[in-house]
């Protein structure tokens, strides 16, 4: 008997919901812990109505503690479970790199895969919301950089359900931001048929050939836009490469696209310098340097702490930055 | 359960202090250093505080500040601390600690500009102040704090340094790493706990299985005491007490103040979603401001005319500095690169300049 | 000093467990558990452990191993707990346990390895061994003990897990959040503390101003004991008791178990920079092997001859693992690659093409 | 009265402890905090003999807790103190992270400078000793992205001395690394002067026409022979630029050079992969664009754990792999 799936109009909150429920009852050994993520469904409700279908032996609220969140899904990994913590911000996630660096990222390495760590750590990520200082970080760099570990950043609510889903079957330890300015602005088509998406490719959002527009997360949002606009205000033919994946990075995806329009612009939310931006550019000037006719271009946030919400816009990248670096891009090299 | 094998090495125990209960009632004796004076000031500062939380989540509804946590049930923790310290204590305060800073000569409009996701709400309107500004990250104050108290160590200076966190927070590493500096440094520190039972929508039992907070100083042998949260006459004390142990320089104190949250966590939460009605409907029986009003009117200090000015009263105040704070003009776009360094570096001042043509192209002026 | 405005609300008492004293006599008598045949055998397990430290140590001197600390002066504490825990209980230590680990069947040339610099080491002989591989960031492996338990406790497994540290590690935050966590959980969990004194150059005195590390478990409220970690009974009385209460699910135990480290810190230290010798004459006095061949002696247990035919027997068994690591065979480039991830990442896999190379031009075999 | 400046024959593990002894003789808001680092001088004997000189209320022992080190360090420096921290390893400095990302960089900025934070955090990195696990990180990349914090890292005891100097006067929070492997293998003739160096300024170290090393720290080692022998063995013309600062990064002197050489190496130990050269790299080709005849070169270490140290010379850069990587570099775009 074929089981029909359910289909859904779903925000991202609600697709990141469904690939919980769907992983928590197709393996027993997953379990949710966290702040909040319990009674109170967390902060932003993706864990809402878990505690009541799964109790709580597998939906943890756990102490307001973040080095032991990590540290404990540390342990509990190795032992054949699969930890999904929730880190409740990005900003309160700093005590836990200890964790991350030296032992989720090192267990496999370090015992010649005697012990594995599969766990996933869930924290929002990203400004616009409004909200208070340290509730708007995006510091995926600072992880990109740590080895053995992987960095994946859902862009929509379809890809939130198949990433969060491939996470959580991965046997590595992956850092899963979610874009919290998207969480419930956009609404898909959604099959909860329990697929997941590939952890290792970037995705083609657009096709197009005059410049690659590249970029993840919420800022997707910006980038659809101005290309968008590129093409109908000025007839300029934008592919667009949603990352998806930080870490590792399909730089193949990329280079192709880059090889094809000999252009290119990122486009991150994150502070500029030593930014996520710069090893995307090293591989494609590595890869792609007789290809490339002008200098990849950066928009970004600046190398400041992001402003309080009062001042947030001034610091995140908007369509008309985007749209005028692309300008810039295509003049260089004419 | 102690078996033959075993002697008994260390012993420990924890006291309360009470004077004020909840009918207003004194079960000890009013200590000679808390006059009714002193009392009525305490009342007065909590209506301020009290007419300064409800602007505030007024303000919010309206969407002219940003999420704000009140200390709705609290504030008698805030305002004894407030009273107590003096100007050159140092205050390490956490999110909820409005009635303390607005006593310590932080002025509302101040308080509004930081809820209002403007910097310089922190900038203070008294630049003598060394205060730090609220912590968002729970617990990381208490080792600001404790390397303040060593400076103060250092220098042998005769002040205390104060600092304030949730019930939540004593579950952190750096709860534990301060206190057991403060014990080993012998720092000059007074760590308050505002026990109001709830992080968000997780109670204490979940946090921790100890009976007491106070209970966590033995941890780091120094000393601790609980106090009910909502006596102002035991805050008073034990703070002042704790204060000058501390500006002697003879050693840290943790005070467990228990009180309860009768608000939401933030307005940006919904309590009813995890907590029980009648779990907060006694609880605002035993909040601070009835009792102490009952006493005060009791013993002739306080009576309705009075309560109907001193609320106008501190309405107005708040009112002008409501205004005040929606008058405060816009920040430039330099501001938010000029305090990143002393000085701008070069890689900087290129992003500076490309911020003010955005800034000018986002809000022209 | 307590004034009459406080109740005690709250008691607590550290106790201290002993059996062996450092003359070799037993002050109180023998728990009817611990045979005299559990005493020869750890005694044997102490003369091996001894027995590796010392070759771990030459082997260094002479360059075929890299730093090293060595457990003299603390073998009682490892031995005790080697013996008490069983085969599906899990071990999550930290860098001095070596004969715990070799008595749970991790073979020395496995400690070899992970010491001269080869990351096999932590593979261990034996496949189905989950325990932990030694620990290097200080106190870190308290939280993974706590993820551990949580997970036994979860498939209400009858195991314990046991983690261990030294008393330095005691001041990090890590220490406390586990013990927090493994309060409130009721976690299957023992946690024993080498109080040995010092954390490299540093006096336990300068790390905590608390009377015992016991202490700091009040701070959880869990069950905390002080025993002699001298004393080979105690240790197997306590470890026993508290293991056997995590494998009902009644809780979790701190044991602080008081020694003195003889040696340097590691190899790579110089104890005599910052210790005086008279303080490590006192402590040789008290080390645990003398005391228990005094016992065993009197008890005509043990004598000259058994001595020295265990001492040769280990220096032989010894002998032939140092051989099995002298002979391991290197690792090659992939190794380093290959568990990096579950499966090579593309990025990784140019990178270990290139490795091999490298590889062989660094090493050509 | 002229005052002569003592000269020594200095090793950077003397310059280094030079360094802290003429800060901690000019101004009396100094101090020292770390473990080891009193009685013992740090287990590399950087601070030897200064408890003696400036006793145990400015030389601070502290206990085994680096997250207090550092949140205290921030107490302190907002009271006009300078405290000077050691992290015995660099491996040891994740705890260490929230209280540098959110609090020690932000609080001038946080108070629109009401409150500064003055403070240094040193801390030995890198690999090449034949260290335990955890011992021979390198991971400056991270903290680079960090906006308000310094990061700088000497290459030799003339420019530990200088710049060591200048981060204790510096008003702002800085990041010191110390490569220790060249603690005690390089020796210069040091003036203790009390001059600092610039903390804004990358050195040339060596002039040359056809192609530019850029690195830092030990690495400066391997890839000033590497150009040596380029010179020699194959007549190329090589510069070498030291870094220093990681952050705030000068890349006008990196600029010019390329922008004169047309090519460019960078040599660093840290992982590849959103590793320093990443930024570097975007810079080049931001600002060189059409000055550059060949993809700008990477020779760093792998993105794997650092092997121990059986092993770790197949990690480490060595003088082959540079030059290889720079006859690759001038071949390519010929
Ligand atoms: C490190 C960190 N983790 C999580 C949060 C999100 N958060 C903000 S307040 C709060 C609960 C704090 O509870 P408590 O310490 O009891 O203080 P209260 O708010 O009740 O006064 C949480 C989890 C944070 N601010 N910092
Ligand atoms: C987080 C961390 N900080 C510093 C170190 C360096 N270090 C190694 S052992 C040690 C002292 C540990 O003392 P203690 O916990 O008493 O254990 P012992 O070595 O005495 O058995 C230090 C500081 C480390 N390994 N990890
Ligand atoms: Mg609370
Ligand atoms: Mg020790």
């Amino acid at each position: 008997m074929i089981k029909a799936h359910q289909t859904h109009e779903a925000t991202m909150v609600d697709a990141l919901n469904l690939a919980l429920k769907h992983a928590l009852a197709e393996d027993e050994n997953v379990v949710l812990l966290g702040e909040d993520i319990g009674t109170n469904g967390g902060v932003f409700r993706v864990t809402e109505g878990l505690k009541d279908i799964f109790g709580v032996r597998r939906i943890m609220d756990t102490p307001l503690a973040e080095t032991i969140i990590a540290g404990m899904s540390v342990g509990m990994a190795t032992q054949g479970l699969r930890p999904v913590a929730e880190i409740q911000f990005m900003g309160f996630i700093y005590s836990t790199v200890e964790h991350i660096v030296s032992h989720a990222t090192r267990l496999r390495n370090r015992t010649r895969g005697r012990l594995t760590c599969p766990l996933v750590i869930r924290a929002p990520f990203g400004g616009g919301i409004h909200a208070p200082e340290h509730h708007s970080e995006s510091t995926e760099a600072m992880f990109g950089h740590i080895p053995g570990l992987r960095v994946v950043i859902p862009s929509s609510p379809v890809r939130a359900y198949g990433l969060l889903l491939s996470a959580i079957r991965c046997n590595d330890p992956v850092l899963f931001l979610e874009p919290k300015r998207v969480y419930r602005s956009v609404k898909q088509n959604l099959v909860d048929n329990g697929e997941g998406l590939p952890l290792d490719s970037c995705f083609i959002l657009r096709e197009g050939n005059d410049l690659t527009l590249i970029s993840w997360g919420a800022m997707i949002q910006e980038t659809l836009q101005a290309a968008a606009a590129l093409e109908k205000q000025y007839g300029i033919s934008v592919e667009v490469v949603d990352v998806a994946s930080i870490k590792p990075l399909d730089s193949a995806t990329i280079i192709e696209s880059v090889k094809k329009t000999g252009r290119a612009v990122i486009v991150h939310e994150a502070a500029k310098t030593y930014g996520p931006a710069g090893e995307i550019i090293a591989r494609i000037q590595e890869e792609a340097f007789f290809h490339l006719r002008a200098p990849v271009g950066r928009v970004t946030g600046f190398d400041i702490p992001m402003p309080y919400f009062k001042n947030e816009a001034i610091y995140m990248p908007d369509i008309q930055q985007i749209v005028e670096q692309a300008q810039t891009t295509l003049q260089q090299g004419q | 359960m102690k078996n033959n094998a075993q002697t008994e090495i260390a012993q420990f125990k924890i006291l309360r202090e009470e004077y004020l209960n909840a009918k207003g009632e004194l079960v000890n004796p009013l200590p000679s250093d808390i006059t009714p004076a002193l009392l009525v000031q305490f009342y007065k500062h909590m209506v301020y505080a009290r007419t300064f939380d409800q602007k505030a989540i007024a303000l919010q509804r309206t969407g002219k500040l940003g999420t704000y946590p009140s200390a709705l049930g609290q504030e008698a923790i805030n305002t004894a601390l407030g009273m107590m310290m003096k100007e050159k204590d140092v205050l390490v305060p956490y999110y909820r600690d409005h009635s303390t800073r607005l006593i310590r000569g932080t002025p509302a409009r101040d308080l509004f500009r930081y809820w209002g996701g403007d910097e310089r709400g922190s900038l203070f309107s008294n630049p003598l102040n060394v205060d730090f500004p609220d912590c968002v990250p729970i617990a990381t104050q208490l080792s600001h704090a404790a390397g303040i108290a060593t400076a103060m160590k250092i220098r042998n200076a005769p002040f205390a340094t104060v600092t304030t966190c949730g019930d939540g927070a004593t579950s952190r590493g750096d709860f534990y790493e301060a206190l057991n500096l403060a014990g080993v440094w012998q720092l000059p520190l007074v760590a308050v706990v505002n026990n109001n039972r709830w992080a968000i929508s997780v109670p204490f039992s979940k946090q921790s299985k100890v009976q007491t907070i106070a209970q966590k100083a033995i941890a780091a042998e120094i000393d601790a005491l609980q106090v009910d949260g909502n006596d102002p006459i035991g805050l008073l004390t034990c703070f002042n007490r704790a204060l000058k142990k501390a500006r002697d320089h003879k050693g840290a104190t943790l005070i467990e103040a228990v009180t309860y949250r009768l608000g939401d966590h933030t307005t940006a939460d919904d309590a009813r979603r995890y907590r029980k009605d009648q779990d907060l409907e006694s609880a605002k029986e035993i909040e601070p401001m009835i009792r102490l009003r009952l006493w005060l009117t009791q013993n002739n200090l306080w009576n309705d005319d009075l309560e109907q000015q001193e609320i106008m009263d501190c309405k107005n105040r708040i009112q002008q500095e409501v205004q005040a704070y929606l008058d405060t003009p816009p920040q430039v776009a330099d501001d938010f690169f000029n305090y990143v360094y002393e000085e701008c570096p070069a890689e900087l001042e290129n992003q500076k300049t490309f911020a003010r043509e955005k800034f000018n192209r986002l809000s022209p002026h």
